[in-house]
């Protein structure tokens, strides 16, 4: 299998190595990917068409917006997947309830004074990572993942069950699903005012400014329902494969 | 001859069964009903094919394209003569093997004979598809239906013996029709542009060479095997762990016949004798069916069971047809399609025999049955008017085909072809006398048989009796057979 | 040096090679299933560099609009490149280089009527699209971890094993 | 971007993907491989894809690495290659 | 709102995956109705968007408003309609089925399966109904990522199963993914059309760049499809993952991947790039008639029920890969054909290894012994499926045949029909070998015995969730085969601009 592998991979490694040499120069501004009038549409007319500077943002949750949709999907996916996979119910379903049993393991007092300084930081350095997305880099998927990170460092610190108050399984799911839904509300919403799926410039009849301001807007409508999926989903792979599907301490 | 009707009946003969096929399910609990429906339906295919003969002996064919499957290419009916001879022989036994079934089955408290008469009402229904087909796509469509639906016929003891037979029937027949029709069919439709439709002389001429012809040809030739040509025969021996009714219909009469059936259509309709004629390949033809003759006819000599002894005589005398049209001639053309009726007639009767006797005696095997006719004279006398028919004698039907098919070897001067028929009429002579003669003629104190064994089941001796009836009518009379053959060989060969 | 420079024009795509074959060696050949999915992960970033790799033009810079050019337009968004992380500081110094460039050379202008009249020349951003598709990427690549990782847990629950060779041995003694 | 800096960081991205593949240790392993994903953020900050590079930082640094960690504590710290 | 159906296709499953997600934290027993209402709404939905693909033509759906290559589109032909039709259909036959098995295999996860399952169909659909190569990548991956966790979750060998295809999946979709990397530094566009419309205008036939963006992409549908060589994670994977997933698996995901190589061999490259410029054809057919024989001999080899089915899509796929690369109109029309088809059919024959799994709880083909008196109508469904699959007249099965044979005929690739009749006459001896079993029971040597009767002789007909189910796909099967003129009509009016010779 090694020497099989081997070769596989010497074989791979030497074709595209051919390819290689066709390949427009590294940083050629001239070159097709970025001579192209999409990349040429995205850099000059992103601002014009959505006030969004951060033309990542928008090309993110405009323009290819429908992706981006189903990014946030993959990541409720694997959310739900790893939950059938792990996952094991039974006595521990009851977990919410009870009293987390923090005596068990008295927490670091260097550690513990540290979270307790950092924690609120990093979320609110998240909020604004997802809010600031339109102006800087970040939006709802770097926010969302560092504001999971907090709880997981939270659960890290402390234990699984101090982050689980927060964050108890089935809030995880409803904030995840919450996330998708605003998402899709957002193309839905266009929807059913007669535009195509997505088409954040019909929602103007709803919201404030004219079409861009409404395409503005509702970018950043769907980056926080992005923002609410991710943070949930992050938290809800980390417990799981921190306590082995029994959601009962983590490492 | 120019003027087609379009009727629905020919659909309609091929439905009758088909939907027959409920009534028989539903009143599975009430055998009489049941076999009441069976009745019916054979009638009213019998009516039907009968009411359409008037018509095709005056000429006409009757046509009805059922549903377009492919762009340029239909599930279409077409009545001629030939599939009209083959129907007429189908429909009217069915009604006489019904007869004999309910003898036969009852007598023997059969398990399972709902689904026995479901079948055997579905393999009709492929039986008469086939001889009305218009073209090879209908034809390979029917032709694998009845495949299938014989299927659990042959299997009908669900034992170990069974279950082989079975398995070497649908091998047999599967790989044929699949490995080599299917192909040879999508050749030709691609060769001849999404022609399929039998035509009268043929249609294939001018489209292919003279080796992809005979590949063709071989291809579809050993395709059907239902037809038993050497070396793709012995799926019928081995089908022959089937009940008796099952035997007699679909081993003497529907499913080989719709083997030869397939390959006089194809020959006729697909290449034309023409253009058989003009590449020579006849001769080719008919030294594999003429081996085929000799072969099984040996074969059937050693054989002590007699059904396995009847089904060798089969597979010989199903290729005295294969040859009759090989011969390429009109005699011989006519011949072929006479021997598949009167054959049909003549054979039904052995097996009927053979079934009565095993019904009534449990016995399989020929070295057990001396002295049976003085038990069982009417078997044995129908048994007796059979063999005459099939070794061609006269004073049965079966000398009127071999009279013609001897004809055709003359007239084309195969003297060869002439030897092999008339030798293989001795062996068949060989193997047929010294059953009846022993049945009758032998000392009291050999004879096997107490006092009390008696005729079987009242339906099948009168299904019996029936048919041997008919054998020794067919002599006397042997229309409308003849016209038909006579008609369709001046359809095939232009004259 | 000269020579090093012609290098570098197609070093990375050299470089996204060689990290992808060791990604996808690691992904056939390896028996611990752990190391096998940290080849997987190895073996998309190395996609993700070809990608960025594609984006990336020289002396341009960040594909986010800076304030001189957004400014007029809106006014309350002033101020804000000063809130960046490092990589974005870094990144607006050079921002003004290609501000600066571009009066010089005063490309073509595009001409919109709302919000403002801006003047964009494509060759001063990086191209947005590729990290638009390896944003994409990344999050796939974290959940097919995430998804893998769950796996091999339990499988290491089933087996008590996460070496492939072992675990194989297992299934086939069971039968 | 500077291209000695550049080849610098692609040249680490190398040895780092070599020695979290070797390393015994999967503990090790991960947290090598948090070290390469935070070069490779670095290399893409460096070429202008500073949300790639933040997203980069977060999920395959930070995020990814917990994930190996956690794995690597609730099953076998050691590996046969 | 028929001008919003393609939209609708997708979003019906997906979102009701979310509402099942939710719903399985209170409400469990909502999971299965709305899976079924969902479904429904996705499979109106896509008959509607065929309906109007054939009164309209090539319907193009801007997603948020922005016209191509700027935006993604949807760009429904007639080849993504009847795909997604077919999609949708057995998916919603294989979640009328789902209800008892997955209930009885996945016990307190009922929610979080069907919300899976429904994702997986999301996937798949919108990979069939896109227009934009990246957009691909991404439904792709949902669809793997599904497919992973649905065989996680069987048996204990499926876990084990489900890694490798983890990993074999992974290198697949990353090969793709840079595949259209290749393809987007030559052409800077993610549009299908639009990328096929850069490659003829700057002229880059001989571009070794797109030369390996084409080997790329085809590899990694290959690995996907379980293409001959790169087969291996298939077999386990579907054989011991729990029976909905198979059944949903099997039909779908193969044939999927088949549509996407399609797509991307007419679309995306053109006909004329992949069979001319290339002129690869010989080889890849050569290797699709050791992939049916590969399978078809696999098969043959098998003992457990459903192993042997998968060894049966492993020879089908090498139908279709080989249907496609004879580069002939026929060919392809029964490549596409036979997608319908074989989708159906496979649905057919892993919808009765289901029921029988249910039943008996044995995965060994003996298991069906007696089968004909305990279910017969479950095994009048199944017999259709089989007949199909050995390409008996007139079910689907043997017109996809008939144009695939005729396609290999004419172009000359003989190699091809006798795999093709090889194949199936080694399924003509696997089924009947099953049938023989359920008509005559297990040991040869017994005979007619009962006493395999005793063991489960409370065995009945398969309960009416399942039994609905399989008729009904035997019934399409049969149906399909009888209308398979129109269906073809469609196929050839697809094919009609891309003018594929007759013959390489």
């Amino acid at each position: 299998m090694k020497i099989l592998g081997f070769i596989a991979v010497i074989i791979t490694g030497i074709l595209l190595l051919q390819a290689e040499r066709d390949f427009p120069d590294w940083g050629d501004p001239a070159s097709p990917a970025n001579n192209y009038r999409l990349s040429q549409h995205y850099i000059t007319q992103t601002f014009t068409e959505t006030t969004v500077p951060n033309m990542v943002t928008a090309v993110l949750a405009d323009y290819r917006g429908y992706d981006t949709m189903f990014e946030t999907v993959v990541i409720f996916t694997a959310g739900i997947a790893i939950i059938g996979i792990l996952r094991v119910f039974g006595s521990s379903s009851q977990l919410e309830h009870k009293e987390p049993t923090l005596t068990a393991k008295k927490p670091d007092l260097i550690v513990d004074t540290t979270c307790r300084l950092l924690i609120p930081i990093i979320q609110l350095f998240a909020l604004y990572v997802v809010a600031h997305g339109h102006h800087s880099p970040g939006g709802g998927f770097q926010g969302g993942v560092i504001f999971g990170a907090s709880f997981i460092l939270l659960a890290l610190a402390r234990n699984l069950q101090t982050a689980q108050k927060w964050l108890p399984e089935s809030r995880v799911l409803t904030l995840a699903g919450a996330g998708i839904f605003i998402y899709a509300g957002f193309g839905v919403a266009a929807l059913v005012l007669g535009g195509d799926f997505l088409d954040y410039g019909i929602l103007t009849k709803l919201l404030p400014g004219g079409v861009e301001d409404a395409r503005s807007h509702s970018m950043l409508g769907v980056e926080i329902g992005v923002a609410f999926t991710v943070t949930a989903i992050m938290f809800s792979i980390y417990s799981n494969l921190a306590s082995n599907g029994k959601m009962k301490e983590g490492i | 001859m120019t003027s087609n009707i379009i009727s629905f009946t020919p659909v309609l003969v091929c439905l009758v069964s088909l939907l027959a096929v409920l009534p028989i399910v539903l009143l599975g609990k009430k055998p009489n009903l049941r076999e009441g429906a069976t009745f019916v339906a054979g009638f009213i295919k019998f009516g039907l094919v009968v009411s359409m003969l008037p018509t095709i002996l005056a000429g006409t064919k009757i046509e009805y394209t059922l549903w377009q499957i492919l762009p340029s290419l239909s599930i279409a009916f077409r009545v001629d003569e030939l599939g009209m001879l083959f129907a007429l022989v189908a429909s009217s036994l069915w009604i006489i093997t019904s007869l004999y079934s309910v003898g036969y089955m009852r007598g023997l408290k059969e398990h399972s004979q709902t689904r026995f008469y479901s079948f055997f009402a579905v393999s009709l229904s492929a039986t008469l598809g086939v001889a009305f087909s218009a073209n090879l796509f209908t034809l390979y469509l029917f032709y694998e239906m009845l495949s299938l639906a014989t299927y659990p016929l042959v299997t009908h003891h669900q034992d170990k013996e069974a279950r082989t037979g079975g398995r070497t029937y649908l091998t047999y027949l599967l790989t044929t029709s699949i490995g080599f029709v299917l192909p040879a069919m999508i050749f030709i439709f691609l060769k001849t542009d999404g022609g399929l439709d039998f035509v009268g002389g043929g249609f294939l001429s001018g489209h292919i060479g003279p080796t992809e012809a005979l590949v063709l040809l071989l291809l579809l030739t050993f395709g059907f095997a239902k037809a038993g040509l050497m070396p793709f025969h012995s799926w019928l021996p081995g089908a022959m762990v089937a009940p008796t009714p099952v035997s007699a219909l679909l081993h003497a009469v529907a499913v080989v016949k719709v083997g030869v059936f397939c390959i006089l259509r194809v020959y006729s309709g697909v290449f034309g004798i023409d253009f058989l004629a003009d590449l020579d390949l006849g001769v080719i033809i008919s030294w594999i069916a003429g081996f085929t003759i000799v072969v099984s006819s040996a074969i059937a000599l050693t054989q002590d069971n007699l059904k396995r002894r009847l089904a060798f005589s089969t597979i010989g005398q199903l290729s005295y047809i294969i040859l009759g049209m090989a011969l390429l001639t009109p005699y011989g053309a006519t011949g072929s399609m006479m021997h598949i009726a009167m054959h049909a007639f003549g054979k039904i009767t052995l097996f009927f025999c053979a079934g009565a006797i095993f019904e009534a005696t449990g016995k399989k095997y020929i070295s057990q049955m001396v002295g049976i006719g003085k038990r069982m004279p009417i078997t044995m006398t129908a048994f007796f008017i059979g063999s005459l028919s099939v070794i061609g004698i006269p004073l049965a039907g079966g000398f009127w085909s071999k009279f013609y098919l001897l004809l055709g070897t003359v007239e084309t001067g195969q003297y060869a072809m002439l030897i092999i028929l008339l030798t293989s009429s001795l062996l068949n002579a060989a193997y047929f006398f010294p059953i009846a003669f022993r049945a009758f003629f032998c000392k009291p104190e050999d004879s096997l048989f107490e006092d009390k064994v008696e005729e079987a089941h009242p339906c099948a001796v009168a299904a019996l009796s029936l048919t041997a009836l008919a054998t020794m009518v067919l002599f006397v009379y042997p229309e409308p057979f003849y016209s038909l053959a006579e008609a369709a060989t001046r359809q095939f060969m232009n004259f | 040096m000269e020579f090093l420079e012609t290098i570098s024009t197609k070093f990375n795509y050299w470089i996204y090679i060689i990290i992808m074959m060791i990604g996808l060696y690691a992904m056939i050949s390896k028996n611990n299933l752990v190391k096998k999915l940290i080849g997987m992960s190895i073996f998309q970033t190395a996609i993700i560099l070809f990608y960025v790799s594609i984006g990336y033009k020289e002396n341009a810079t960040i594909p986010i609009l800076y304030h001189d050019q957004v400014h007029g337009a809106q006014h309350e968004e002033a101020g804000d490149q000063n809130e960046l992380s490092n990589a974005v500081e870094e990144a607006a110094k050079e921002i003004h280089v290609a501000a600066d460039e571009q009066a010089e050379h005063g490309l073509e202008a595009s001409h919109v009527d709302h919000p403002s009249s801006l003047e964009i020349n494509p060759d001063h951003f990086a191209n947005p699209l590729p990290h638009v598709l390896m944003l994409t990427a990344i999050v796939v690549g974290v959940a097919t971890l995430g998804v893998g990782l769950a796996i091999t847990q339990k499988l290491y629950g089933e087996f008590g094993s996460i070496e492939e060779s072992e675990i194989l041995e297992q299934i086939k003694s069971a039968k | 971007m500077i291209w000695i800096f550049d080849i610098i960081i692609l040249v680490f991205l190398v040895v780092t993907a070599l020695i979290s593949l070797q390393v015994k240790d999967l503990l090790s392993a991960a947290m090598i491989f948090g070290v390469y994903s935070f070069l490779m953020c670095l290399l893409w900050s460096g070429m202008g894809a500073v949300d790639v590079a933040f997203t980069e930082a977060a999920v395959g640094a930070g995020v990814s690495a917990v994930f190996l960690i956690s794995t690597v504590l609730r099953t076998k710290r050691r590996s046969s290659d | 709102m028929t001008e919003q159906a393609p939209v609708l296709i997708l979003l019906f499953p997906f979102l009701s995956a979310i509402v099942v997600a939710l719903a399985g934290i209170r409400m469990k027993g909502l999971c299965w109705p709305l899976v079924l209402l969902s479904l429904a709404g996705s499979v109106c939905a896509s008959l509607s968007t065929l309906g109007r693909v054939l009164d309209e033509g090539t319907i193009r759906y801007h997603l948020g408003g922005w016209a191509p290559p700027i935006g993604i589109e949807f760009r429904i032909d007639g080849l993504n309609a009847l795909v997604a039709v077919t999609v949708s259909l057995v998916a919603l036959i294989t979640a009328i089925y789902s209800k008892i098995s997955v209930e009885a295999e996945s016990k307190d996860k009922v929610s979080q399966y069907y919300a899976i399952f429904l994702l997986l169909i999301a996937g798949l659909l919108g990979m069939v109904i896109t227009g934009d190569a990246f957009n691909l990548y991404v439904l792709l991956e949902v669809s793997a990522l599904t497919s992973y966790a649905l065989i996680a979750m069987g048996s204990k060998r499926a876990t084990l199963a489900a890694f490798k295809y983890l990993i074999m999946g992974t290198i697949g979709a990353s090969f793709y993914l840079l595949g259209v990397g290749y393809l987007y530094i030559k052409t800077g566009s993610l549009n299908m059309f639009d990328i096929h419309e850069q490659l003829v205008l700057n002229n880059l036939e001989q571009s070794p760049t797109i030369l390996v963006a084409f080997m790329l992409i085809t590899v990694a549908v290959w690995i996907k499809m379980a293409f001959f060589p790169l087969h291996a994670w298939l077999p386990n994977a579907y054989a011991f993952a729990p029976t909905t997933s198979s059944s949903i698996m099997g039909p779908l995901v193969t044939k999927v991947m088949i549509y996407v190589m399609i797509r991307m061999v007419l679309t995306v490259f053109g006909p004329d790039y992949a069979f001319e410029v290339l002129n690869w054809d010989n080889i890849v057919v050569w290797l699709a008639v050791i992939a049916i024989l590969a399978g078809s001999i696999g098969a043959l080899a098998q003992k457990d029920l459903r192993k042997m089915l998968t060894f049966l899509i492993i020879a089908e796929v090498g139908y279709m890969v080989g249907g496609v690369w004879l580069a002939d109109e026929t060919g392809m029309v029964g490549s596409i054909f036979h997608i319908i088809s074989d989708a159906f059919m496979t649905l057919c024959v892993f919808l009765f290894a289901g029921i029988v799994f249910t039943k008996t709880g044995r995965r060994n083909i003996t298991a069906v012994e007696g089968m004909f008196k305990k279910m017969p109508l479950t095994m009048v469904g199944f017999i259709v499926g089989a007949f199909s699959l050995i390409g008996i007249p007139p079910t689907a099965g043997f017109f996809s045949k008939w144009y695939l044979i005729q396609g290999g005929i004419n172009s000359g690739n003989w190699e091809y029909v006798v795999a093709l009749l090889i194949s199936s006459l080694v399924n003509a001896v696997l089924f009947f070998r099953i049938i023989e079993i359920a008509y005559f029971g297990a040991k040869p040597a017994d005979g007619h015995d009962d006493h395999h009767g005793e063991d489960h002789s409370k065995i009945s007909e398969a309960p009416f969730t399942q039994l609905v189910p399989l008729l009904g796909t035997a019934a399409l099967l049969v149906i399909i085969g009888i209308y398979n003129k129109d269906i073809v009509s469609i196929i050839q009016d697809f094919l009609l601009p891309f003018n594929l010779g007759a013959g390489s």
